[in-house]
């Protein structure tokens, strides 16, 4: 899958030609500021030119106004040079100097749209709620399905279990790959779960299925969203837990489809907010 | 007659030897894959701070979730009863026994030989357990130790009505952004935390002398809360973790 | 807005006001859960009729008495009722509108100082055997009523108290028409106001202040609020936390089908029938709730109600463990969609750190559906 | 204490099983012989079902049937997927989760649901019944028919119920028959009709006398029987067969009350269990065997002692609205104290199942009563009817032996 690769720096191509033109040209800029991690993305008309995340506690403006001076050192732009701002997740009512809001659901979709043109459906793992979307040609969200309150199956249960596991994101998918049935988990409640998973470990069942067993767990909740919407192709998956590849082979075995997962999955929200700031300005 | 207590939990495993209403000594360990081995130990090191041999133990007697898997164990006994029987060894005046456990809350009457007359525990979701103020503690990037007095300095503490443990912390994380104070957070939490406690507490009806044993004894900011919608303080014993062994041990003794 | 004022006051001090009234008339007080009691009785007997609320997120010590797994709202008014806040009622009166809430019958009979609980039956059926059945309950209802107050309540009476609370139904009506103005001079949240306090108050009381309101709403020049125009049906929803809440999402309530807004009043009493025949005909022919068979219409009300009020989007609130609702929503949600209604499910659970967990979600909803793209 | 099935004491209960499975495959065999098949909530009149030649299918006991196959939890997820609340009764999202992927009747136990000509409930025992049938109705594309009966919460207290009452049960009585006579096409044999109550009578009396029986200590039967025995008289009431299936099985009773033979070697302890049991784990309910305790009664689906009428429709309704029908509170919590007592119980079992409300909302209260009341200690178990995600086998463990430490304690059993 080709996606822009945002941990590179933006080619000095790119860069520069921009540069020179820094009077006509304006930035776009977008913020999602989560629970645990904030993330930045700058953009041109139609470049990323800057992409960063951070874990940080920091309150929501002051670390909105770090992160965008740091852009704009990286970019050897003039302190007082115009950039729209959108904000957007969970805390960007704090970030009170954005031009723009936009909820985080529509900023994945939008920004998953922009990345991958075909995408029709959207399944955003955050870390605290799941949301399938089917997307427009046009990039309107025309359906879409939350997970209910119990956070069972979502961003945090998955985090919850590295920790648990003692495994990154990688030794989960190596561990788990090439298991048919996995350990069935029977407890809703994310934290539950947890320790069922403990008592299992000390109950001495391989990790590799108790893995594949997390995974069956969180995607039985992932169905309950997508079927509400109904799969069509091509499905991209977003939010940080999306580059749990293990995780999205179990989905793609589910469905019977592949699936899509942008460079940095994690950005995409910051994205969709740079690209929220940009048609609004556009209008304007 | 030296009697030994054995508590496998499941996070740590306590041993302790008894005799003629002393406590001679004890073990205190993380629980391992295998309890049949974690008890071993746990009893092996409880036996090397003392002077007389294993078979110099007359009865033993395991509680804990992992109670059926202790092979040396002359009787097991439920966490109930060995709360409450520990409980009362400490205090011969408890009625009521409040154990907040890392995964599970129980509410215990007492009857006056130290036997539970009724209990109540909580199901299904971790709200009301030390597992949520641990979370918690994460979340707000604080050792756990520090949470409880931190919590005591706030003079207004934000109401946070997620129960779920997963959204609270969302909820926190996002107080962060707005940049509340972490005490003002924690005692919010903690009268939080606290109210699904104190409904539990009714289910058995609350009657002097209440004693909490369990982890969240240990965080001070919970413990001054719940004092406060009792209405009189409570009874917290040193040995906290130990409980469960001690009344483990005083059943090995009756009799 | 003076009389608005009065409203909200209202609702904030609801027991002063009924105890303030009951000591200065001396007349009794009925509490009541649901619409399906007919009001016009106790009204005619003299009696002010009012509805029993909870307190979102106050449960008291309830959990000793029943199970977390029911239905909080009953829950939160029952804790009410233990701590003593209903003291004042000479009756309560019980509909089997669902399951929870007959159980009530039983709970407040025996733990708070209600003198009296009276069970009125109310038929799961719309159909002629029904009819005739509820009429009978209807005339054990005025029986036991009659007792109570220690008099007759008179056909006279009773058609005067029809009167009144048919003008009052015409006045809300009213004021509902105001929402489909644009800009609107109320809000979503303001109309809910003014229902739930009249719910609270004898409704000659109501009228006159509602006449008052419509005449001030009139010649409000601060338009109110904007937002995206949205109906709310599901299920009852006996506080103002949840409207406040929706407008603060940026929604705009312009109608609603839940129990205790536009279904309380929707249909009138027809002054023509004998007044008893009249009264077991409308409350049992009244906008059904979801437990009531048949529901086609009123799945076909809810669609009228969205299209007439020119909702862009259908917000549906279930309270947990509210089980006719909880299984009606995936059929009602389809249709809404089918016919070009989007929707938003909100799982309630009667607390206000549940609704925040919910604002990304209604966000999310609004902005999508309000077009912003 | 793994999932598993229970043992019993019975040669009737374990021969049980053949009646579920025969009931299936009936209805299964009507459907290919084109006779009509009905899905029944239960409180419909059998007697008329059977008159009327008509498949009976009832889709609750699927969810317990599903359930105790231990395939129950699946069906749910299915439906949960389509929408339905995890909270819906588990009963109904199992045959929702069937009803909406009729590709999994393969595999569903006894061939799964046998598909319906019509649906009838009465408005009695839950809401939730009647949306259900609803639902399914729309789904199916089949006509449902509601019996509007009056909430007999309102009755029990007062014993007979009121003329009114009667009225409406018997009005929609015959109204259900007028609606299947006109779609079935078929005249209603009122002498076949007859006979079908003197015989569900009977069994009636049938039940009472072995109910009686179990007074005796040691118990002559537990409650594992009990369950496994519910089956012909919740739906074959009205049948000879049901009838002479309780004949043999009082037959069975007696004998081993007058042998003494008992359940366990040594009755130590008796134990009431009160809720439907969770049927993916019935072995549960032996559990206190192993420390010489039997559960030897249980509050749910009792026939009890109850006023009768020559004609066979006030027959009905009478027996409609006997005091065990009522599921008021305070019948319910009325029921449970007065078995502890004529059982001679040392403790009592509330399991509660988190999917259901209507039938539980009275155990706090009786857990209240029965130990400020009466001392007998009680045990509130959380857990499901037919879900089986939602037990947790640590929990359960942990809650059952406090509790037996407390009853066993209480009682002065030294083990």
């Amino acid at each position: 899958m080709t996606t822009p690769d945002l941990n590179k720096p933006s080619a000095p191509g790119t860069l520069s030609h921009w540069t020179e033109e820094q009077g006509k040209g304006t930035l776009f800029s977008g913020i999602n500021i989560g629970t645990e991690t904030v993330n930045l993305v700058v953009m041109n008309e139609d470049d990323i030119l800057h992409a960063h995340t951070e874990v940080t506690e920091e309150g929501g403006f002051i670390v909105s106004q770090r992160l965008l001076e740091q852009a704009k050192r990286k970019l050897m732009l003039p302190a007082q040079s115009r950039m729209t701002l959108a904000a957007t997740g969970i805390g960007k009512k704090t970030v009170t100097f954005a031009q723009k809001q936009s909820s985080d659901m529509v900023c994945h979709a939008r920004g998953a749209l922009w990345l991958f043109p075909e995408a029709r459906t959207v399944l955003d793992i955050g870390a605290s709620g799941n949301r399938a979307m089917s997307v427009s040609k046009a990039g309107k969200v025309e359906k879409f399905a939350l997970n209910s309150k119990c956070a069972s199956g979502t961003g945090s249960f998955l985090w919850g279990m590295t920790k648990v596991i003692e495994a990154s994101f990688e030794e989960m998918t190596s561990l788990s790959s090439g298991i048919e049935h996995g350990t069935k988990i029977s407890n809703y409640c994310a934290v539950f779960a947890e320790s069922e998973v403990i008592s299992k470990i000390h109950g001495g069942e391989p990790k590799s299925r108790i893995v594949a067993g997390i995974y069956d767990a969180v995607v039985d909740r992932l169905m309950e969203q997508l079927n509400r919407v109904g799969i069509r192709e091509e499905v991209v998956v977003t939010g940080g837990v999306a580059r749990n590849t293990g995780l999205i082979r179990a989905l793609e075995r589910r469905i019977g489809r592949k699936v899509r997962v942008p460079q940095d999955p994690q950005i995409v929200g910051a994205l969709g907010a740079a690209l929220f700031a940009r048609v609004n300005v556009g209008q304007e | 007659m030296i009697v030994a207590g054995i508590d496998v939990g499941s996070r740590t495993t306590c041993a302790l030897f008894l005799a003629e209403g002393k406590i001679l000594s004890y073990s205190l360990i993380f629980t391992g894959a295998d309890s049949a081995a974690t008890a071993r130990r746990a009893m092996d090191e409880a036996l090397s701070k003392v002077d007389f041999p294993g078979d110099a133990v007359e009865r033993i007697v395991a509680t804990g979730y992992g109670r059926i898997l202790v092979p040396f164990a002359h009787k097991i006994i439920s966490e109930i009863s060995c709360h409450a029987k520990g409980a009362h060894f400490l205090f011969p005046s408890v009625r009521t026994v409040l154990d907040m456990g890392g995964q599970d809350c129980k509410a215990i009457r007492v009857d006056p030989h130290g036997n539970p007359s009724d209990f109540v525990m909580n199901d299904k979701c971790a709200a009301g357990t030390g597992r949520f103020l641990e979370v918690m503690a994460e979340a707000l990037r604080l050792p756990l130790e520090e949470i409880g007095p931190l919590s005591l300095h706030s003079d207004q503490p934000i109401t946070i009505n997620s129960f779920c443990t997963v959204f609270a912390k969302a909820e926190v994380g996002l107080l962060m952004r707005e940049g509340i104070p972490k005490k003002d957070i924690l005692a919010g939490l903690h009268r939080a935390l606290s109210v699904r406690i104190f409904s539990l507490l009714k289910k058995v009806g609350i009657e002097k002398d209440l004693v909490i044993t369990g982890g969240i004894a240990k965080n001070i900011g919970v413990v001054k809360v719940m004092e406060e919608k009792i209405g009189f303080p409570a009874l917290i014993p040193e040995e906290s973790p130990l409980v469960g062994a001690l009344g483990a041990a005083v059943v090995a003794g009756e009799r | 807005m003076e009389s608005f004022n009065q409203f909200k006051s209202i609702v904030e001090s609801r027991h002063d006001v009924a105890v303030k009234w009951k000591n200065s008339t001396g007349g009794k007080v009925f509490g009541q859960f649901c619409r399906y009691v007919p009001e016009e009785l106790i009204h005619a007997g003299g009696g002010l009729p009012v509805f029993v609320l909870g307190q979102i997120g106050e449960f008291g010590n309830v959990d000793k008495f029943v199970q977390e797994n029911t239905c909080p709202y009953m829950r939160s008014c029952y804790a009410a009722g233990l701590a003593g806040e209903y003291d004042y009622l000479d009756g309560l009166v019980v509909t089997h509108a669902c399951d929870m809430m007959s159980k009530m019958h039983d709970f407040w009979r025996n733990r708070t100082k209600v003198p009296s609980v009276f069970l009125l039956d109310f038929p799961h059926k719309i159909n002629e055997s029904s009819l005739i059945y509820f009429r009978n309950v209807l005339d054990r209802f005025r029986g036991y009523l009659e007792e109570r107050f220690q008099a007759e309540i008179t056909d006279g009476a009773l058609k005067e108290s029809i009167q009144i609370y048919n003008e009052y139904r015409r006045l809300l009506r009213d004021l509902y028409a105001l929402r489909r103005r644009d800009p609107s001079p109320i809000s979503g949240l303001e109309i809910h106001t003014v229902v739930l306090a009249t719910l609270l108050v004898r409704k000659e009381v109501a009228v006159s202040l509602l006449k008052d309101l419509l005449k001030e709403v009139e010649e409000r020049r601060d338009s109110r609020p904007g937002g995206v125009p949205i109906l709310v049906t599901g299920t009852d929803v006996d506080n103002l936390v949840l409207y406040s809440f929706l407008e603060d999402c940026g929604a705009a309530i312009v109608a609603d089908d839940v129990c205790t807004g536009s279904r309380y009043f929707w249909k009138p009493v027809d002054e023509k029938l004998k007044p008893m025949d009249a009264l077991a005909e409308r409350y049992l022919n009244n906008i059904p709730c979801s437990r009531t068979s048949p529901s086609e219409e009123r799945y076909a009300h809810i669609q009228e109600l969205a299209r007439e009020f020119k909702a862009k989007g259908v917000i549906m609130p279930i309270m947990d463990f509210c089980d006719a609702h909880m299984f009606d929503a995936p059929y009602v949600l389809d249709q809404l969609n089918k016919n070009g209604f989007p929707t938003l499910k909100m799982e309630i659970d009667y607390t206000e750190g549940g609704l925040e967990q919910l604002r990304p979600n209604v966000e999310a909803f609004l902005e999508i559906i309000s077009g912003e793209e | 204490m793994a999932l598993k099935g229970s043992s019993k004491n019975l040669q009737t209960a374990m021969e049980a099983y053949k009646w579920v499975k025969a009931g299936y495959s009936n209805a299964h065999r009507a459907k290919e012989e084109g006779r009509p098949v009905a899905w029944l909530m239960f409180g419909v009149p059998l007697e008329i079902i059977y008159t009327m030649g008509i498949a009976p299918v009832f889709p609750e006991n699927f969810g317990a049937l599903a359930a105790a196959k231990r395939v129950g939890f699946q069906y749910c997820e299915a439906a949960e997927q389509e929408g339905f609340n995890k909270q819906i009764c588990s009963y109904a999202r199992t045959v929702m989760g069937l009803t909406i992927h009729p590709e999994a009747v393969e595999e569903a136990p006894s061939g799964g649901l046998a598909l319906p000509d019509l649906l009838i409930a009465p408005t009695m025992v839950c809401d939730l019944r009647q949306k259900w049938f609803e639902d399914v109705a729309r789904r199916l594309n089949v006509p449902a028919f509601f019996m509007s009966v009056p909430d007999h919460d309102l009755t029990w207290r007062t014993g007979r119920p009121e003329k009114y009452q009667m009225d409406l049960f018997i009005s929609e009585t015959k109204d259900l028959i007028r609606f299947l006579e006109e779609s079935l096409k078929k005249k209603f044999d009122y002498d076949e009709f007859h006979q079908r109550m003197r015989w569900s009578n009977e069994t009636w009396d049938t039940r009472l006398e072995i109910l009686e029986l179990r007074k005796n200590r040691p118990a002559p039967m537990a409650s594992s029987d009990y369950f496994a025995t519910i089956y012909p008289g919740m739906t074959g009431l009205g049948t000879k067969e049901a009838l002479d299936f309780y004949k043999r099985m009082l037959e069975e009773v007696k004998d081993r009350a007058e042998k003494k033979i008992s359940v366990v070697p040594e009755e130590k302890f008796r134990l009431m269990w009160s809720g439907i049991p969770m049927w993916f784990n019935l072995g549960l309910i032996n559990y206190p065997e192993q420390f010489g305790g039997v559960m030897a009664i249980e509050t749910n689906y009792q026939a009890l002692p109850r006023e009768r009428s020559n004609d066979p429709f006030e027959d009905l309704a009478l027996r409609y609205f006997h005091k065990n029908a009522s599921i008021a509170v305070d019948s319910q919590v009325d029921l449970a104290m007065r078995f502890a007592e004529d059982f001679f119980i040392d403790g009592v079992i509330l399991s509660y199942t988190q999917s259901c409300r209507p039938f539980y909302i009275f155990q706090a209260e009786a857990r209240n009563n029965l130990q400020e009341k009466m001392g007998i200690p009680c045990l509130m178990l959380e857990s499901d009817m037919a879900d089986e995600r939602v037990y947790s086998e640590g929990q359960v463990r942990t809650r059952m032996d406090a509790f037996l430490e407390v009853v066993m304690k209480q009682k002065g059993i030294k083990e």
